[in-house]
Parts: structure tokens; C-alpha cells; sequence
């Protein structure tokens, strides 16, 4: 087995994507969070313009850009904006 | 919202104010919600629920809070939501209360998705057949 | 505070907010507070109560409120007043429970005494001797 | 007995005079709710300035001024500044 993140996908990311979890095939050394969430949206063309308006999270920690290295092992969540109450 | 209560008393707590929020039978494009489920970035949104509270201590002088959120299937009419906070005195449990309730709907990594038909709660994937309208 | 809640209760309700204040047991000149004996001028401060609740529902849409205060003596830590409104969507019962709170304080006929130690509650003459303090 | 208005008094104004009601005499004709006032003031000099901090309640109806006659059988309410919550 290659190395793979998990990505979670919630809401509509989830709705878009038909599944909620993901383990994703990346490169050894890794990829940036904006080649991941590229070639999330060409698998998942639904799911491209929900990540438009998503925040990203890396590991339990936000993403403020999309430069950051996500690693095999790595957890990496869509989030769409927040609908709690 | 009991419990909510007995978690906010205490001594010399002059004020305390909880707000509760419940599912409403919205109508939408599918019929009328007959329930909401919710779903969270679970370890993200405690955290996040967790901070809030400490948040309205420090800037709302609250002497006790909570902050509480179901997940999975809530049926309409009941409560999906409290908000409450204990003060000295009353406007500062007001702002406090609002604050909670304001930036949990803003900043925790809380979902609800409308459902007009009966399915099981948190399951991963969305119904497929589209539900049919209750209403 | 839980009748309250029960009264704040019904269908379509998507939020409530319910303020509760606390007898403090602040210090005064005599000592530590241990009770508030409140009197009102009955008739007036019922019609007001119910004026207020009134307007609440007029000007927030408040579909249910409840305005409530004890008379006679009150322990430290025991509720004395309650204010409480479910509307349609959040904001407006914030609004309406602050509203209905603030307006009770400044508009109606209710008054507290302190006391430092027990007696009777309601009676129309203030014990002679001046109270012991109890802090 | 003679005519007489029932005077309430409440609070700050109660401990004042050391009592919360009164039956009051009035002359049959009544007399204004100044003159009231003023008597009141002179039987009970402690009530006097509290009276100036207070609304005055006729048969249940706030004064706006002190011009209003009270007659025989009336009540007359002094109401202090509220403190209720």
C-alpha cells in the first residue's frame, strides 16, 4: 500500500464527495495543500466549488494559505462554512 | 435545559441567563424539516466549545458557563442548543450568553443537515433516494 | 426557573432565552446580606407585569414570555425574578428577555429591603431594633 | 367619622413615616394632590424628602403633576424609586 492522508470531508463536502472519509494517495516526500485540494476537486468536480468556500485543517490546526506540506499519515478536513445552533 | 440551570447556580451568582435553541419545522424545497442532523469535526469542536467557555469567563467576568451541542438526529421542537453563563450581575450574563451562542454558530465546526424522513444519526453517507416530504 | 422553561415551551419556538436573578450576598453598611424582603404595590405591579409582557410580544415577536417575581422574604442564592421569551429566531428573545427584565426594574412597583437577620416576611412596620449583622 | 382619603406608602416612604398605610383626613370637598403632599410632609418631616424622589399613584393612576384633586374615599400611593429584580 502507497503512502496516503486521510482527508474528512463533512457536510456539503460530504454530500459532494459521496463519502465522508478518504484515505488519498500522495507521494512519499508529500504534496502542498494546493495540489492536494486540486486533485480533490478533479476526482470530485462536485466538490470543487464547495472547497471554494471551505476552511482547511491540518491535523487539528487551521490552514490560513494553501503553501503548508501535507505528509503520508497526515489528516487533512474540509470544512464548509458552520451551520451549528 | 435542567441540567443546564443546576450547572449555573451557585454562590453570589446574581445573574444567569440561558439560551436555548430549538429545531424549527422550516418549510424548505423537499416539504418541512421533520428533523435536523447534526454532524462536527468532533475533537475540533469540543476543543472549540471548550475555548469559547474560557473566552466568556475572562472577557464576560462569567463565574460559570456552558456551552453544549447535540449531534446526530434532533426532532423538531426540541433543543439542539444551550447556551448559559452565571455573573455578578445581569448585563454581563446577557453578553455572555449572546457571545457563546453567536460564535458557536460562527466559529465551531458544526454542521446540520435538513431531513424530512426518519434515518439512523451521524451515519457517513447522505440518504439516497432524496427523502420524501412530510409536510 | 424549570416552570419557566416548560412555559417557554411550544411548537415553532426557535429560541429561548430566560434571565434568572439571584439574591447576592452583597455587604452593606450592617453587614452581609442575608435575605431581601420585596414589596410591591400589588394591584399596580401585577397590571404592569402584564403590560410588559404585552409589549414584548408586540415589539419582538415574542410568541411566549414569562415575567415573575417573588413578594416577601427571599434567601441569599434563591431566585428572585425571572424573564423569559421563546420567538420565532434568536436575536429578538435576547432582545425581549432584556428588555422585559430592564423595564421590570426601572417601571415597576416593587421595592427590596435588605435584611441581615429573619423575619416575617411582608409585614408593614421595619424591625425596630435595627437588625444584628450576620457577616 | 370624618372624610377621609386612604394614603399607601411603600418602601423608603413606609419606613419614613414609620407605617404603610394611613386613613387620612380630607375635607368633604377633597383638596389638591399638592396639598396632600404638603400636609403629609409636615405630619411626617423624615417623609418629606422622599416624597420629592417619588411618583404619587391616584385610585391607581400615575400623577404627571400635582394639580389633580383628591376626594373622600380616594387612595393616594407613594411610590419610591422601583428596586424590584
Amino acid at each position: 500500500m502507497s503512502a496516503r492522508v486521510t482527508v474528512l470531508l463533512f457536510a456539503t463536502a460530504r454530500q459532494a464527495a459521496g463519502t465522508g472519509r478518504l484515505r488519498w494517495p500522495v507521494p512519499p516526500a508529500g504534496l502542498s495543500a494546493r495540489s492536494l485540494v486540486r486533485s480533490l476537486g478533479e476526482r470530485f468536480p462536485k466538490l470543487e466549488p464547495v472547497m471554494r468556500t471551505s476552511r482547511f485543517v491540518l491535523n487539528g490546526s487551521y490552514l490560513t494559505g494553501l503553501a503548508r506540506r501535507v505528509r503520508p499519515g497526515d489528516e487533512f478536513a474540509v470544512h464548509p462554512p458552520y451551520g451549528g445552533g | 435545559m435542567a441540567q443546564a440551570v443546576r450547572e449555573l447556580e451557585g454562590p453570589g451568582l446574581g445573574g444567569v441567563v440561558v439560551f436555548a435553541g430549538r429545531v424549527r419545522p422550516d418549510r424548505t424545497r423537499s416539504g418541512r424539516v421533520e428533523r435536523l442532523d447534526y454532524e462536527a469535526h468532533r475533537a475540533l469542536a469540543v476543543a472549540a466549545l471548550r475555548e469559547l467557555e474560557t473566552i466568556a469567563r475572562r472577557r464576560y467576568g462569567a463565574e460559570r458557563v456552558v456551552l453544549w451541542h447535540r449531534l446526530g438526529a434532533v426532532p423538531v421542537d426540541e433543543v439542539s442548543v444551550i447556551a448559559g453563563a452565571a455573573t455578578g450581575h445581569r448585563a454581563a450574563a446577557f453578553d455572555a450568553a449572546r457571545y457563546l451562542i453567536e460564535q458557536l454558530k460562527a466559529t465551531v465546526p458544526i454542521w446540520k443537515g435538513e431531513r424530512s424522513r426518519p434515518s439512523r444519526p451521524r451515519r457517513r453517507r447522505p440518504v439516497g433516494r432524496g427523502g420524501r416530504s412530510a409536510g
